[in-house]
């Protein structure tokens, strides 16, 4: 309640500062913080996209600046553990958001649940193709929590879906230029690609663009997001689906964990944000920018 | 002119088109046939491979990360280095894409890129001649600068969606052979004729080999570093295009992956990094080997994860075939 | 002195002046911890460029090191025989290094970029991209004792300090690395084993990077494919900001020291300062402009004067 | 080692030879290096080595110390048959070598440099004593006569203190046998005596030396046996006493040479072509005052260290000027070498290797590289055209071998040299800065180049001469500036030119 508004000191991290879902991230955990009447929110992203090591020395770092509390999400789940365990030891509270860290303690953990987003845009890339087809999987960076889960999902729904083939599964680690290469040696291989499973949307972009450049329009993409991008190439077209994965929310969700756990208000322990598949039919509410958008109900989400 | 022992034009001798080549033929032999055998086991092992699709493919994958090679192999060649290449392509492409999607021309954007390219390259230079700096960490330093603007200008954010016209610098194509493959032929015809075929390019060799020597042999050294440095920019400025053409978007992380791929295409073309020794086309057969590697990986379904793993035994490969080249060089008279 | 003194020197200044807690203890151990393992792939890097050389495989044999560690560690070695298998990977790493560059005088630069490659190679199949974990406690406790009111990982990066110190000075190893650097037929026709001196620089590299790995897998419990990616760049850029020369054998250990203290120091007062990481980013360039720009300014007064 | 100073010129050879070298053959690629060559050194006596350049010389004496390995050949060490592969071979047997390119390590300091490969080490923990090599550094340099600090930087010192450091490393190994590449390269006169005096005492106490030389005074003042190398055979081994320098001059080269070579004829001087006046710079020229005359060739003479090179530098434009002012054809030259070259004029650098050659380039790249813009005005490079013109100037120069795409690496001293200053010919200059264009060079060379150089100043060119062999500027010169510790210490017209004058003014000043 913004009633106990107190200035609290945040410190945000994010796993680096080159996708836009970070940049939403970050918009929602502005806008909680302001909503709630929170001090400034200090973020921290390592300098070379994605190194632990950074990370991990920002974490020691922030341990000495010993903000009010700290949002986390995590390079490798598993590597910053010991380092988690010294901010725990330093008595500041944590709330662990977008990438699950393996360890430590956590005021809460908040969350897509990206089992259930891999599963979703599976089975809708599936029963778009009718149950039959060939399709590939382009995978995100290898070891993250985000990237091994939804492809997870994205198997459970080819296992729900005998009658279509994986013809490949390769990592493009979340880059644009690496997925639309992989992409066009793929299609150089298969003559018939009829969909492709993307961990993330900006991997389906690039795999749109091959697709496109060799005339195969007629490939359905599905991807996991749900950027502004994601929503214009829905709505054009290009794009057949995206399971959402919303920064803005979590980023909002998860300072409202922090900020009330100060507060002394009781927080769940994991909250996780449901997404839809967002499609041609849903763009709508995805079509605000993130400076106007407005951060959930707290209630709707801590059952 | 007292002292002339010969003048040009006392000496006809045929004009050979063979000189493009002089000096390295053999190492150039070793580097196709390099190409030969990897393309003969991928052509036995996938039915895909030798598609001319595919091969166009190869070519098109190549020619990017050739782009950028093609510049940093100049300024190699001089006896410079420049690790700022990719830095300077996330940044001209970041501030092109911002120039064409606030609705101006496409025109514009790439002029802005090639604008933004050839300035950061003239810091380079300016680094170098006149401040005196060791290249290495001059550029290198540069590197972290560019990047910071990047990231300080998308603010995480990303800029897509350019119009078709533009695209096709990167997706199109003209008489079934894709658009950045011209540009690499283009950029290879262009480059090697004048490091081959100019005075400057000479000049150029001869500064890379012994910097002091060259100076004192009256060659305008700071002029000729400046040029390398500018036009190694350019090259990041005109890869930069063919990037945002091709995949539609522009992230302040795009060029960094880029970096060690265009360092290895010119490892591998077999210019030597102490200056004074290489060719632009032997990094056209190192990017072409780079983007062979990768492709067939790809076709025949082998982990990601091995990538990283071949590439550097392709690379040592290169170099350890050079020793045979070596010895030859420098004796045959 | 290199220009690096007067500017790290600066840099503490202001940072104790205007970064709260910059002078707190917790922050001077995490300067430390943060420092160790930089300073451990610096030392050899400073033997290694005096030799004209370069590592730049370094960053990627720590990592794989670290992973071979923690796959024995998992699966139920000792710290021992863990510490045993990644020192060996190490050296196997440095004596390739060294033996293609010594022997077949390939350049160090082609080199280390190839085996860069095939480290980070093995380590992504190794563990399939993910991190290994399930350690145990061992390595975890070593990475958190105090020995004489010293965090083990500073007390081990002081030791290779001081071992390197010793090399470079008193042995004659350590005025070989000068030699191969300065003028190597000189080394040959003195009648040294030139070639094995020159491999030995690259394989102390790979064995203190064997060593390195201790610190690196203590210092997450669990070890990354590519953790340590990258920070032989740091390395080189904290050699070369310490005026060590990439020409004619010409070094400083000290100056080293300094370069990986100025490099720590800045990271760690940005981040304390809460600076946008954009910036973070822009004034390590400059950081490095600067050195490099005093530096020059410096020598070429010196030149004239002499 | 340093015994009474006895002249040794007298002494018998011993009967068997402390080192002989039988039937030695040495072949790189497309080049027989050695031919069947037999040696022997014998104790107590100087052995001097001619021949022209590429004759062969410096190889022999890198397969004697195994740094070269011999195709075919033996080695007798004390009459035993003895096994030189590696450099360390050749040590144990009490072989040291002074090669001709220098051997220090930059950033070592003198004792280090001294002691590399065999510094001294505390018994128990085998770390470095360096308070012993420095006592024993000392002491060696101390018999040199030389006052230089021990802690010293070797990248620190002078090209002739550099010299004077190798031998004092060859001196420290106390060998028997001892081998010099022209030590008196770099040296100045006054040095030159010094190693002499050394020599004949080392002489006198037994140890056998190898002396390569190109000055044939040097053979009659040191030498007590000679062998002349040609083509890599070699063509005769006789005692000093009973050659005359004409003799051997013919053997080296196959044909009639003069010993120094003489100016063919005098022309008139012309208008002033270079004019400094009050020149000062950074490197130490301190306010010297000089010109040079279209026609003329110019002395610049001095010992060691006497600042020529400063002032041919700054002339040429790669030294900054701090005071006085250099005029070309009457204008003020301004800017860089490349500005300076423009309008005509050519340095040929001392130090081939640091700044004349591009090592790893071919002979072709490396003559024309001055004269590109010359060749072709309009930028467009044309490689037929600049084969053939780099075959006009090897024949010009006698280059061997005459092959325009080898590499300059593998060419011999004397042929590098050459090349030095072959690349300025075809640039049209009508200012030449010759900074000691015949070090190194053989005898035939050396006049080939003189008369290259008089033949320029004939068609109207202008050359001021640097040269450290006072004979040179003697016999060369139409006059002479006599440089001392920066200065001008006097100037000598043709007339007043000899040794004599040039030392005086050298040392004492006018
Ligand atoms: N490493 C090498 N590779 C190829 N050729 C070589 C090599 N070393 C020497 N030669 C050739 O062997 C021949 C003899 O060279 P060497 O250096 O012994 O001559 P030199 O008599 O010492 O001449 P100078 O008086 O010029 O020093 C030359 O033709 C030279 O080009
Ligand atoms: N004996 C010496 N004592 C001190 N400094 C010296 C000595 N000899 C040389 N130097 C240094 O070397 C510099 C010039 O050396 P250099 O030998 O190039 O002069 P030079 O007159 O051109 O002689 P040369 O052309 O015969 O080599 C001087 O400015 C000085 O600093
Ligand atoms: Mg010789
Ligand atoms: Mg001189």
């Amino acid at each position: 309640d913004p009633a106990s508004a107190a200035g609290e000191r945040l410190a945000a991290f994010y796993k680096n500062q080159v996708d836009p879902h970070f940049a939403l991230v970050r918009a929602g955990v502005e806008a909680a913080a302001k909503e709630m009447g929170a001090g400034p929110v200090t973020h921290y992203a390592p300098t070379r996209p994605n190194n632990l090591a950074e990370q991990l020395s920002e974490i020691e770092d922030v341990t000495v600046k010993k903000p009010d509390a700290i949002l986390f999400m995590a390079v490798d789940p598993r590597g910053v553990v010991p380092a988690i365990e010294k901010v725990n030891a330093a008595g500041i509270p944590l709330v662990n958001y977008n990438d699950r860290v393996r360890g430590g303690k956590f005021v809460s953990y908040v969350a897509a649940d990206d089992f259930n987003l891999g599963l979703d845009a599976g089975r809708y890339l599936l029963k778009a193709l009718g149950g039959k087809g060939n399709v590939v999987i382009l995978e995100g960076v290898k070891g993250s929590t985000t990237s091994d889960d939804r492809v997870r999902g994205f198997h459970k729904a080819l296992e729900e879906n005998p009658g279509v083939k994986l013809l490949a599964s390769q990592p493009a680690n979340y880059q644009r230029l690496q997925a639309l290469q992989v992409m066009e040696n793929l299609i150089q291989s298969n003559s018939s690609i009829d969909g492709v499973m993307a961990a993330a949307d900006v991997m389906a972009f690039g795999a749109i663009e091959a697709l496109e450049a060799a005339g195969k329009k007629a490939t359905m993409v599905v991807g996991i997001g749900g950027v502004p991008e994601s929503i214009e190439a829905i709505k054009a077209g290009r794009l057949l689906a995206t399971a959402e994965f919303n920064g803005y929310k979590m980023g909002c969700l998860a300072t409202m964990a922090a900020l009330r756990s100060l507060r002394k208000e009781t927080v769940p322990d994991t909250i996780v944000i449901k997404g839809i598949v967002i499609d041609k039919t849903t763009t709508g509410p995805f079509e605000v920018p993130a400076e106007k958008r407005t951060c959930p109900k707290w209630e709707d989400y801590a059952k | 002119m007292p002292n002339n022992p010969v003048s040009a034009t006392a000496v006809r001798s045929p004009q050979h088109w063979r000189h493009l080549f002089a000096g390295d033929g053999a190492e150039l032999a070793l580097r196709v046939a390099l190409i030969v055998l990897i393309g003969s086991a991928l052509a036995l092992a996938s039915d895909a491979f030798l598609s001319t699709a595919n091969v166009l493919n190869v070519l098109r994958q190549a020619s990017l990360i050739f782009l950028l090679a093609a510049g940093l192999t100049l300024v190699i060649l001089c006896g410079g280095f420049d690790l700022s290449v990719a830095a300077n392509l996330t940044l001209s492409a970041c501030l092109a894409a911002g120039v064409i999607k606030s609705g101006l021309s496409p025109w514009l954007g790439i002029a802005t890129a090639l604008a933004c390219g050839t300035a950061a390259g003239a810091l380079n230079g300016l680094a170098v001649t006149l401040l005196r700096l060791p290249p290495f960490l001059a550029t290198y330093a540069m590197l972290w600068i560019l990047q910071g603007l990047a990231f300080h200008y998308m603010g995480g954010q990303e800029i897509f969606g350019f119009p078709p016209a533009f695209r096709a610098l990167g997706t199109g194509f003209a008489f079934g052979v894709p658009v950045p493959v011209y540009l690499m032929a283009v950029v290879l015809f262009v480059a090697t004729v004048f490091v081959r075929s100019t005075n400057v390019g000479q000049e150029i060799y001869a500064i890379g080999a012994n910097p002091e020597a060259a100076r004192l042999s009256g060659i305008p050294m700071r002029r000729r570093q400046m040029l390398v440095y500018m036009l190694s920019g350019l090259m990041s400025g005109i890869a930069a295009v063919v990037f945002l053409a091709r995949v539609n978007a522009a992230d302040s992380g795009m060029g960094e992956p880029l970096l060690l791929p265009a360092i290895a295409a010119v490892l591998i073309g077999g210019t030597s990094l102490f200056g004074g020794v290489g060719s632009v086309l032997g990094t056209v057969l190192g990017a072409i080997i780079l983007a062979l590697v990768i492709n067939g990986m790809n076709l025949l379904d082998i982990r990601a994860q091995w990538q990283p793993l071949v590439v550097g035994v392709v690379l040592l490969v290169a170099v350890m075939v050079d020793l045979v080249a070596r010895g030859r060089r420098e004796r045959i008279g | 002195m290199p220009a690096i003194l007067p500017i790290g020197l600066l840099l503490v200044a202001g940072a104790l002046v205007a970064v709260h807690g910059f002078a707190s203890t917790r922050n001077v151990a995490n300067l430390g911890l943060q420092a160790s393992i930089l300073l451990m792939l610096a030392m050899p890097m400073t033997l290694i460029i005096m030799s004209e050389g370069l590592d730049l495989s370094a960053g990627a044999v720590l990592s794989l090191c670290s992973v071979v560690m923690a796959e024995a560690l998992a699966g139920g070695h000792g710290l021992a025989s863990a510490l045993a298998a990644s020192v060996a990977v190490g050296l196997g790493f440095g004596l390739a290094n060294g033996a293609m560059v010594s022997l077949l005088a390939l350049p160090p630069f082609v080199v280390t970029l190839g085996t860069l490659g095939i480290a980070e190679g093995a380590a992504l199949v190794v563990t399939e991209g993910n991190a290994v974990s399930g350690l145990g406690s061992g390595i975890a406790s070593l990475y958190a004792l105090d020995v004489f009111g010293l965090p083990f990982p500073v007390l081990v990066a002081l030791a290779t300090w001081l071992l390197t110190y010793v090399l470079l000075h008193y042995t004659r190893f350590g005025t070989y690395v000068f030699a191969i650097g300065g003028n190597r037929d000189a080394l040959v026709l003195a009648g040294a084993p030139a070639w094995a001196y020159h491999i030995a620089i690259y394989a102390f590299g790979g064995l203190v990077s064997g060593v390195a790995a201790l610190l690196l897998t203590g210092r997450m419990n669990a070890a990354h494919p590519t953790v340590a990616i990258g920070m032989e760049f740091d390395a080189i850029a904290a050699v070369v900001l310490g005026g060590t020369s990439f020409e004619r054998g010409d070094g400083r250990l000290l100056g080293t020291v300094l370069g990986v203290a100025t490099i720590t120091v800045l990271r760690n007062a940005l981040d304390l300062l809460g600076i946008e990481s954009s910036l973070q980013v822009v004034s390590i360039g400059g950081l490095i402009l600067l050195v490099i720009v005093i530096d020059r300014l410096r020598r070429s007064r010196r030149e004239q004067v002499a | 080692m340093n015994r009474d100073d006895t002249d040794g010129s007298g002494q018998p050879a011993s009967a068997v030879p402390l080192l002989a070298l039988r039937n030695v053959s040495k072949t790189f690629p497309g080049v027989r290096a050695l031919d069947d060559v037999s040696l022997d050194l014998h104790a107590g006596e100087v052995h001097m080595l001619l021949g022209e350049n590429g004759a062969g010389k410096s190889s022999l004496i890198k397969v004697l110390y195994g740094a070269y390995r011999a195709d075919a050949g033996t080695i007798l060490c004390d009459g035993r048959l003895v096994e030189i592969t590696r450099p360390a071979d050749a040590r144990r047997l009490g072989i040291a070598v002074i090669f001709q390119e220098f051997s220090l390590v930059p950033f070592l300091d003198l004792a280090q440099n001294i002691f590399l490969g065999r510094e001294p080490r505390r018994p128990l923990t085998r770390l470095i004593d360096h308070g012993r090599m420095h006592r024993e550094a000392r002491a060696v340099l101390d018999s040199l006569g030389l006052d230089y600090d021990t802690r010293a930087l070797a990248v620190d010192l002078g090209v002739a203190q550099q010299q004077m450091v190798e031998i004092a490393k060859a001196l420290s190994q106390r060998a028997r046998i001892l081998v010099m590449d022209e030590p008196t390269a770099a040296l100045s006169e006054r040095e030159s005596k010094t190693l002499f005096t050394l020599i004949r005492q080392l002489r006198a106490s037994g140890v056998a030396i190898a002396c390569i030389s190109h000055r044939m005074q040097e053979v009659f003042e040191l030498g007590d046996r000679v062998t002349v190398l040609r083509d890599g055979r070699r063509v005769a081994t006789l005692p000093a006493r009973e050659a005359t320098p004409d003799q051997l001059i013919g053997m080296m080269v196959g044909r009639a040479v003069g010993a120094v070579y003489k100016r063919r004829q005098y022309g008139k001087a012309g208008e002033i072509v270079l004019e400094v006046r009050g020149l000062t710079t950074a490197t130490g020229v301190r306010d010297v005052d000089l010109n040079v005359r279209e026609g003329e060739i110019v002395g610049l003479s001095g010992l060691v260290g006497a600042g020529r090179t400063e002032v041919a530098r700054a002339v040429f434009g790669a030294d900054a000027i701090v005071a006085g002012e250099v005029r070309i054809f009457g204008a003020i030259a301004k800017g860089g070498p490349e500005r300076i070259a423009a309008r005509g004029v050519a340095l040929i650098p001392e130090n081939r290797k640091l700044e004349g050659l591009a090592l790893k380039r071919s002979v072709q790249d490396n003559l024309l590289v001055a004269s590109l813009w010359k060749l072709f005005p309009r930028g467009w490079y044309r490689a037929g055209v600049a084969r053939a013109c780099a075959r006009a100037l090897i024949d010009r120069l006698r280059v061997t071998p005459p092959a325009p795409r080898r590499m300059v690496r593998v060419l011999s001293g004397g042929n590098q040299q050459k090349i030095v200053v072959g690349k300025w010919l075809a640039a049209g200059c009508k200012l030449f800065l010759f900074d000691e264009p015949t070090r190194g060079i053989d005898v035939g060379a050396k006049s080939e180049i003189f008369a290259l150089i008089e033949d320029l100043v004939e068609r109207g060119a202008a050359v001021l001469l640097i040269s450290a062999e006072l004979a040179e500027i003697v016999h060369v010169c139409d006059r002479a500036y006599v440089m001392r510790a920066g200065r001008i210490g006097g100037e000598l017209a043709r007339t007043e030119l000899s040794e004599e004058n040039i030392l005086r003014l050298a040392m004492h000043g006018a």
